[in-house]
C-alpha cells in the first residue's frame, strides 16, 4: 500500500502539496514545528495512492514516497 | 520642520531631495536598499527622476553623465557595489565632476556579510580606483548628522567640482531617530558653465578626463592636488569630547564612535582621564584636531570595525610623538563598550 | 514497500533558507535529480550566484563555487577551461543575468561555452527585498516600481531566451515553469536535456524557469503559483527556443 | 533610560513592536533609536529590534546589556535572557515558549499572548497583548503615547484595526495585573 | 560658384588622429552631416567611447562626454534623463559596445532609452593595436587570436543589430557599410533617421556601421575596403532590421 | 638558458608560462597589451589556454573561477582596468583563492593617458576593492627581476592561497631588455585540496567568501590578518644601495628606483652622502629595511611617480624619528635625475 | 565650371579619393605635407564634373566641391 | 657607455633600428636596454625609442641626455636636439629634413637617407643607410653584430632582405667617409 513519510522539521506550511494532492488527504496540522510553522500532514493514509505529486511539488524536500 | 522618526537610509534620500538632488541612479544591495526605494517613491514627486541601473558600473557612469549635464544626482551602493564603481569614481574625480556617494559598509572582504563595518575606509580615502584622486568623505554618526552632511554636500560637491562620499554603516542605515531637516548654510557656488547642456551660442563644452600629452595631465593632477589642499586647509571637521586634560585619547568615527562616547564616560568613573576625537570628515583628515589635544595625553586608542585602517592616518598625525594602539572588529561585530573599555584600563594600566 | 521519491543524492539534507513556497526549492531538486540521472554527482561543478540562491553552494552536494553578482557565467568559464571534462552550471535568478549580468551570459553563450544554466526567473529580486529586474512585468509594482513598472520609463522586459537565441554559441535554449505537477516534470526533462547538451560537447545550454516570489510578490504560494500562469507565461512563451538538431 | 530588544520569529510583528515604542518615546520628547537586526535570519527564522529610550542624550544606540527582553518565542529567548541587565526584565510568550531554569537575578513575566489573543479572535496582535504587558510592568512610554504612535505608524486605511489593537492592549496589561 | 559639398559644421576643423584612409573619418562626417540638416547642433550632446574614436570629443562640434570603455550608453542616460529635450548620441566601437559595454547597450535598447547610438564595426579592437573583437570574423588573424579565430575556442561573431532587434525598446535598428559612394549615401540616410527616431521620442535607435581598420587589418585603404564588401557584409547583412512603423 | 632581448610585457608571459602558468584571461588595454598577446600565441604551445574576456570585470572572475579549480592563472590590465577588478579581487582574496595579477600602470585618474605612472600605489597595496584585505605586492625594478619574481608568485600565491600582484609601470612594460629565466627555488607548497575538481571519494569542496553570521566572517578575518602578519614576518624585500653612511635615505621602487640609483651617484660625487632604500615587496612594506638603517641619517626622500603615495608608508616606517620629504611627478611624467638631484641638493643644504 | 579644393595639411595620402573619381582625375603629389604623407591633387581640373564622389569618400574631409 | 635617441615617422623604420642596436649590444655581451615611446602619436606621428649600450650596469634606463640623435624627420630634430648632452652628436635625414640654425656644441652629421636609398632601389632601406653612417660615426657595436643581430630580428622568410639591409649600410657608412 503507497505511503508519505513527512520530514516535520523540514516542512514551511506553504500548502503546496495539500493543493495537488488528487485524493485530498493532505492537511495542516496546528501543531507548529521548531521552526513556527504548521506542518503539512496525512491522516487518511490508506487514501494514498503514491502518485507522488505532493513530492514532486514540494519546494522542501519534506516528502517520501513509497510504494 | 518638527522631528520625525526616520530609518537613516529613507532619512539618506529625503535630505538629498531637500538639497535639490533631483537625479538618483542606483542598483539595490543590502543593507541600502531603503535608499532607492524611498526615491523610486519621492523623486517622481519634486519632479525628479529615479532609475534603476543594471549595475553599479553603469549607475556611476549615469551619474557620470547626469553630473555632466549640471544635476544634481545621487548614488548610493554597499561595499561591494562601490568597489564595481570604482573606475567610474575616478573618471568623475578626474573630469571634476560634482555627485555624491553613498556607502552603507557591510562585512568583506568578497561577498562577507551585510552587517555593518567600517572596513571600507582606505577605500574611500585612499582612493580605491586608480591615480591620485581624492573624494570628499563625510564619516556621520548619526542620522541627524548624516542628514545635515548630505545636506551640505551637494554645496560642497558642486564648490570644489568634486564627488562627495558619505561613509555610513550597516546600522546607520537601517536604525530610526528622530530626525530635522534643517536648511543648511549655503555657500557661494560658481555657474556650472563647464556642464553639457547644448552649445547655444558658446563654445561645445567637453567633459573629459583624457589627456594624452603627459604633460597635460602632469598639469591637471597638480591642479587636483591643489583641490584637495584647499580641502585641507578649509574643511576638517571633527569632535572633541572630554579632552581637555584627557590622557587617553580615543579616536573613532561613525556608529564607533558613539559607542567610543559611552566608554568616555565609564573609563572616567573609574577614574582614567579619558577623552574622544571624532573625526567628522576623514578626507580631509581632520589633523588639525591633533594640534588641539592638550599636552596631557600620553597615548592614543583607534577603535574602528575594520582590522585597523584609519589607525594609520592617526599615526600619521600623531607621527610618533606618543604609541598608538588599536581596538577592531571585524566582519560585521560591532565591538562592545565593555571590550574596548577592558582594552583603554590595559594600556592606561599596564605597560602595553 | 520501495522509495518511489525521495530527495536526490546530489542534494545535501541542508535545510533551505527559502520562504514557504519558494519554487527555487523545487527548481533546486530538478537540478539534482538530473544530475543524479545523468551520475555525474562527482564530475559536477556548479556555480552559485548571488540572490535568495546565494547558499545554493550549501544544499547541491557537488564541488561549488559562489560568485560575485551576475558573474557565474566568467566563473563557470575558468572552471570548464581548467576542467573541459566536468560538467560545469551556473543557478542564477533574473536580477543577476539579466541585469548586472548581461554581459557575461550573453558573451558565455556567444563563446558557446560548453556549459550548462539554470536561469531562475521570478520577475523581482528576492533577495534584496522585492526591487523591480529587468523582467518585471509592465504594470507590476516592486519596491522600486511602486507605482507599477512604467513601460514609458523603464522600457519592456528583457526576454532572455529569445535574445540569447540569436546567438549561434547558446546551441539549447528552453523557457520552462513549475507552476504544477506536470510542468514540473516538463521542466525536468529540459534541465537534463540542457545537461546532455553541455555532455555532448555541442555548446552552450541554459534553461530558463519560470518561478515565484510568494514574500516580494506579497501573495501566498498558492496564488504566487497562479499569478506565475496567469500573467508570467502569456509574456513568457513556454517552450524549446532552440535545439542542438537545429543548430547542426 | 530603557534599553529593550524585542524578539521572535519573522511575522509575530516584533520589528513594529519596537518601532511603537520608540515612536512613542519621541512623543513624549524623549531620545529615542530604534536599530533592527537586519541578519541572516531574513528569510524566515527569526527577527529583533533594540529601543533605546531615554531623557539623556544617546550614546550608543547598540544595545548589549538591555533592561528589558520581549521573547515571542523560545531562539529569542534563548539568545537574549543571558544579555540581560542583571534586576533586568524578561517577559516572555508563554504561549510558544516552555520556560524551564534560567536566571534567577530578573524580573521573569509569562504571558500566553497567542491565547490572550486568540481569546479575542484575532491572533495576529498577540504582539500588543504583550505590549500592554510592557507598558504595565515598565512605564518606559505611557499608553496614550503608544495610542497616538499607533495611529501614525498604521496607514489611514488601517485604522479600523484601532480598536482590535487597544482592547489587545489592555487583555496584556489586565493580565498581568 | 557655390559650394557643393564642405565639411559639416557640427563637424570641428582639428585635424583627426585616424590612420588614413580608416573610415572612422567618413562615419564622423555623416553623424554631423544629419545634425546639421536636422539643425540639432546646438542642442545635442554626444558621447565619445573608449576606442580609435576617443578623441570624438574634439571632433564633434557639439557638447561632448567622454564615457568610461564600454558605458557610453549609460553616460548618455544620465544626460539624457537631466535633458530629455537634447538630442543625445553615443559614438562607439565593436569592442566598446559589443564586448565590455554589452550590458549597458542592451539595457539602453531594454529600456528604449531615447538616445542614438552609431555603432562603429571593424571587427578589430584598433586603438590597442588590433586585437580580436567579439565581431571578429571566423579566421580572422588578430593580435590575439594569431592563429585565427576559432570558433571552437571563442565562439561565433555577435550580430549586434540582430541581438538589440529582440528588445522591444530598439524601435530602430539598421546596418549599414561606408565601403563605397553608394553606401555611403545610404548610411548617412539611415544615420540621419536614427536621429529621427529619436526626436519623434519612440524609442532607443542604433545605427551599426560597417567600418575598416587598414592599420590592423595590415591591408592598404583601398584593399580594406574590399576585404568589407567580400567577407563583412555577407556575415552582417545590410539592412533596416527594425522600423518605428513595424513597432507601432 | 641565454639571455634574449626581450619586451618587458613579453617576458612577463614567458616568466608565467615557465613557472606553470596554464590559463591566462585578460582584456586589451595599453600599455600592456603585449601580455595577452604573448600568451595569446605561447599557452596553446604548452597545452594551456588563452582568453580574452569580454571585460576586465569577465577576467578578473574567470581568475576566480579557474583558481578555485586548482589551476595556475594570471591576468593583466592597467589602471582602469585594475579598478573594474576591485569587486573580483576582493572576492579572491576572500575566498583565499591564489592567482597572480599583474598592473602595469599609466597616468590617471580616469581615462588619463597611456605613459607610465606609480599612482595606483595605494590602490594595490591599502586594498582598493571593499573589506580587510591584502595582496601580496611585488615591484620589481627592471624586466629580469620582474621575470624573476613572477617565477617566485604563483608558488608564493599558492603557498599563502592570496593573490598576487606585480606593480609594473608602462616603461617596464614596453622596453626591452636582456633576460635569462632561471628556476627559482620552489617552496614546499601544500595540496590544493579545497579546489573544485569534482567530488569524487571526499566531501563536496566549495569556494565562497559569504559568511551570513557575522562571528563567521570575523573568525575568517583574522584568519587573514594573521596571513599577512606572516608575510610581515617572513616576506620583506628590499635593496639598500650605499646606505652604509648615507645622511639622506631616498626610498624609491620600480622604475623610479633606477632613476635614483643614479642620482645617488650623482649626489655622492657632489660630496652628499645619498643612498637608496629600494622596497621591493610593497606590501609586505619592507619596514624591517628602515631598522637596519644607520645612525648617519638625517632625511628621507621618498620619490614616487604619484602626487605622493608611498611617502605614508615611509612616514609610517620612520614613525617621526626623521623628516620624510617628497619629490613626485605625476600623468606619465618620468622624473629626471637633474630635478631628483635638485631637490636633494635643497634638503641636504637648506632648512626645507 | 565646376572644380574641387584640397586642404593639402589635412590630406593623409590614402588614395580613396582617386579610386572613386569617375574622370579619374585625381593623382598622388609626390610631395609630402608636414605629416610627411603625399597628398591628392587635380591636374585637369576642367574635367572635373562636381560629382563630389571624391569628398563624400574622403575620412579626412580634405576636399571642397564648387558647382 | 652610449645614449641614444632615435626617432621619425612612424613608417620609417626608427623603432627597429635601435631595436637592432640594442640586439648588437647584447651580443656583443654589454648591457642594454631599449624602451619605445608609445605615446599619443601611435596613429600616424612620429615615433621614438631610446637605447642604451654600456659595459657598465645600465643605472636609469630613460634618457634625459643622450649622447646621440638620429633624426629621420623635421619635428624629430625639432623636439631631440636641445636634449643633446653637449659634445653629442646629431645624424639627420638632409632627405626630408632641411636644417637652419641649431646648436653648435654638437656634431652634426646630415645624410640624405631617402635619396641614397631611392639611388639603391628600395627606399625603405633608409633607416639602414642611417644605421650605416651611425656605426661608421660612433662605434657603439661592431658592423658584424648589426649584421648578426639583423638575422635575428628579421624572421627567417624575409632573410633574403639581408642583402639590401647590408648595401644600404655600407652606403651610409661611406657616404660620410
Ligand atoms: C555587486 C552586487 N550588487 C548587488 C548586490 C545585492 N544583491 C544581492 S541579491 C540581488 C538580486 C537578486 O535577485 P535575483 O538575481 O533575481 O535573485 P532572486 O533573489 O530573485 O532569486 C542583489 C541586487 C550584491 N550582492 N552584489
Ligand atoms: C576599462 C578599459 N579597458 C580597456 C581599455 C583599453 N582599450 C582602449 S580602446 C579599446 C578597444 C577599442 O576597440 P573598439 O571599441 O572596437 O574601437 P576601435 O578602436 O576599433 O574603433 C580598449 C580595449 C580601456 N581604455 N579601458
Ligand atoms: S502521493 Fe499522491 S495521493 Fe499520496 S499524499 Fe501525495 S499527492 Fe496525495
Ligand atoms: S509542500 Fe512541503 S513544505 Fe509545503 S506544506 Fe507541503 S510538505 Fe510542507
Ligand atoms: S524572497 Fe522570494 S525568491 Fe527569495 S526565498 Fe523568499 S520567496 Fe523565494
Ligand atoms: S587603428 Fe584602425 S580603426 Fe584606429 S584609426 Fe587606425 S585604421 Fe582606424
Ligand atoms: S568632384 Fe567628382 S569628378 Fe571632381 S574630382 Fe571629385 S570625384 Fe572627381
Ligand atoms: S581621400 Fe582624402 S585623405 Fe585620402 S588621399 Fe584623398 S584627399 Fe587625401
Ligand atoms: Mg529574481
Ligand atoms: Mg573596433
Amino acid at each position: 500500500m503507497p505511503k508519505v513519510e513527512f520530514d516535520r522539521e523540514r516542512c514551511k506550511g506553504c500548502e503546496l502539496c495539500v493543493s495537488v494532492c488528487p485524493t485530498k488527504i493532505i492537511l495542516m496540522d496546528e501543531k507548529i514545528n521548531k521552526k513556527g510553522y504548521k506542518v503539512a500532514t496525512v491522516h487518511e493514509m490508506d487514501k494514498c495512492i503514491g502518485c507522488a505529486s505532493c513530492a514532486r511539488t514540494c519546494p522542501d524536500t519534506v516528502i517520501k514516497v513509497y510504494k | 520642520m518638527a522631528k520625525q522618526l526616520m530609518k537613516g537610509n529613507e532619512a539618506i534620500g529625503e535630505a538629498a531631495v531637500q538639497a535639490g538632488c533631483r537625479y538618483f541612479f542606483g542598483y539595490p544591495i543590502t543593507p541600502q536598499n531603503e535608499v532607492p526605494e524611498y526615491m523610486s517613491r519621492r523623486l517622481p514627486e519634486v519632479g525628479g527622476v529615479f532609475l534603476q541601473a543594471e549595475s553599479e558600473v553603469a549607475a556611476i557612469n549615469m551619474v557620470y553623465g547626469a553630473a555632466g549635464a549640471g544635476a544634481r544626482v545621487m548614488t548610493s551602493s554597499s561595499s561591494p557595489g562601490i568597489s564595481l564603481k570604482q573606475e567610474g569614481i575616478s573618471y568623475i574625480a578626474g573630469s571634476e565632476l560634482p555627485c555624491v556617494i553613498i556607502n552603507i559598509i557591510r562585512g568583506g572582504p568578497g561577498l562577507g556579510g551585510i552587517q555593518p563595518a567600517q572596513s571600507d575606509y582606505f577605500q574611500a580615502t585612499k582612493g580605491g580606483g586608480h591615480g591620485d584622486y581624492n573624494l570628499f568623505v563625510f564619516a556621520p554618526a548619526s542620522v541627524q548628522e548624516m542628514v545635515d552632511l548630505i545636506m551640505e554636500s551637494f554645496d560642497i560637491a558642486d564648490y570644489y567640482r568634486n564627488p562627495v562620499m558619505i561613509m555610513g554603516d550597516g546600522t546607520l542605515g537601517q536604525m530610526m531617530e528622530p530626525v530635522e531637516f534643517k536648511p543648511v548654510k549655503k555657500r557661494d557656488l560658481p555657474p556650472k558653465d563647464w556642464a553639457t547642456t547644448g552649445c547655444v551660442g558658446r563654445e561645445h563644452n567637453i567633459i573629459n578626463s583624457l589627456a594624452l600629452v603627459a604633460e597635460n595631465l602632469e598639469r591637471h593632477n597638480w591642479k587636483l592636488q591643489e583641490k584637495y589642499k584647499q580641502m585641507k586647509e578649509n574643511e576638517q571637521r571633527w569632535e572633541l569630547y572630554k579632552t581637555e586634560d584627557a590622557e587617553l585619547v580615543m579616536v573613532a568615527y561613525g556608529t564607533t564612535a558613539r559607542i567610543v562616547k559611552s566608554v568616555v564616560n565609564k573609563l572616567r568613573e573609574q577614574g582614567i582621564k579619558a577623552g574622544l576625537l571624532r573625526p567628522i570628515t576623514i578626507f580631509p583628515y581632520p589633523e588639525k584636531a591633533f594640534a588641539l589635544l592638550p599636552d596631557s595625553v600620553k597615548a592614543f586608542l583607534t577603535v574602528e570595525m575594520s582590522a585597523g585602517q584609519m589607525v594609520q592616518d592617526v599615526r600619521l598625525a600623531v607621527n610618533g610623538k606618543c604609541p598608538v594602539h588599536f581596538c577592531g572588529r571585524t566582519g560585521g561585530i560591532i565591538p562592545t563598550p565593555a571590550e574596548i573599555t577592558k582594552v583603554a584600563m590595559e594600556i592606561m594600566g599596564g605597560e602595553r | 514497500m520501495q522509495v518511489v521519491f525521495q530527495r536526490p543524492s546530489a542534494l545535501s539534507d541542508k535545510h533551505t533558507h527559502y520562504c514557504p513556497g519558494c519554487t527555487h526549492g523545487i527548481i533546486h531538486r530538478l537540478v539534482a535529480e538530473a544530475i543524479d540521472e545523468l551520475d555525474v554527482r562527482e564530475k559536477t561543478i556548479g556555480v552559485a550566484s548571488v540572490g535568495c540562491s546565494v547558499l545554493a553552494y550549501e544544499y547541491f552536494n557537488c564541488d561549488m563555487q559562489q560568485a560575485a553578482h551576475g558573474r557565474a557565467p566568467a566563473v563557470a568559464t575558468g572552471i570548464k577551461r581548467v576542467h573541459p571534462d566536468k560538467v560545469v552550471f551556473t543557478y542564477q535568478g533574473d536580477g543577476d543575468l539579466a541585469s548586472i549580468g548581461m554581459a557575461e551570459i550573453v558573451h558565455a553563450a556567444a563563446r558557446g561555452e560548453k556549459i550548462t544554466t539554470i536561469f531562475v526567473n521570478n520577475t523581482i529580486y528576492g533577495m534584496t527585498g522585492g526591487q523591480m529586474a529587468p523582467t518585471s512585468l509592465v504594470g507590476q509594482k516592486t519596491t522600486t516600481s511602486p507605482f507599477g513598472r512604467k513601460a514609458e520609463h523603464c522600457g519592456y522586459p528583457i526576454k532572455i531566451a529569445e535574445l540569447l537565441s540569436t546567438l549561434q554559441g547558446a546551441v539549447s535554449v528552453a523557457r520552462v515553469s513549475v507552476h504544477d505537477v506536470p510542468n514540473i516534470i516538463k521542466a525536468k526533462k529540459a534541465i537534463k536535456k540542457a545537461f546532455e547538451v553541455q555532455l555532448s560537447g555541442a555548446g552552450f545550454s541554459i534553461v530558463e524557469v519560470l518561478s515565484t516570489c510568494p514574500t516580494n510578490w506579497g501573495k501566498p504560494p498558492l496564488e504566487a503559483l497562479k499569478w506565475l500562469k496567469e500573467n508570467m507565461i502569456p509574456y513568457y512563451p513556454l517552450g524549446e527556443y532552440r535545439t542542438p538538431e537545429e543548430v547542426k | 533610560m530603557a534599553e529593550m530588544i524585542f524578539a521572535g520569529f519573522g511575522g509575530q510583528g516584533v520589528m513594529s513592536m519596537g518601532m511603537m515604542v520608540a515612536y512613542a518615546g519621541m512623543i513624549e520628547e524623549k531620545n529615542v533609536s530604534w536599530i533592527p537586526s537586519y541578519g541572516p535570519e531574513m528569510r524566515g527564522g527569526t527577527a529583533n529590534c533594540a529601543v533605546v529610550v531615554t531623557a539623556d542624550e544617546i550614546g550608543s544606540p547598540i544595545i548589549t546589556e538591555p533592561d528589558v527582553v520581549v521573547a515571542m518565542n523560545l531562539p529569542s529567548m534563548t539568545k537574549f535572557e543571558p544579555m540581560l541587565k542583571p534586576g533586568g526584565m524578561l517577559i516572555y510568550n508563554s504561549s510558544l515558549i516552555e520556560r524551564e531554569g534560567g536566571r534567577d537575578d530578573i524580573t521573569v513575566i509569562a504571558v500566553p499572548a497567542n491565547d490572550l489573543a486568540s481569546e479575542l479572535g484575532n491572533t495576529r496582535v498577540a504582539n500588543m497583548i504583550v505590549m500592554g504587558t510592557l507598558l504595565a510592568k515598565t512605564k518606559v512610554v505611557g499608553i496614550d503615547s503608544i495610542k497616538k504612535a499607533l495611529r501614525q505608524v498604521l496607514p489611514v486605511h488601517r485604522h479600523d484595526l484601532l480598536g482590535v489593537n487597544e482592547d489587545a492592549m489592555k487583555r496584556g496589561a489586565e493580565y498581568v495585573k
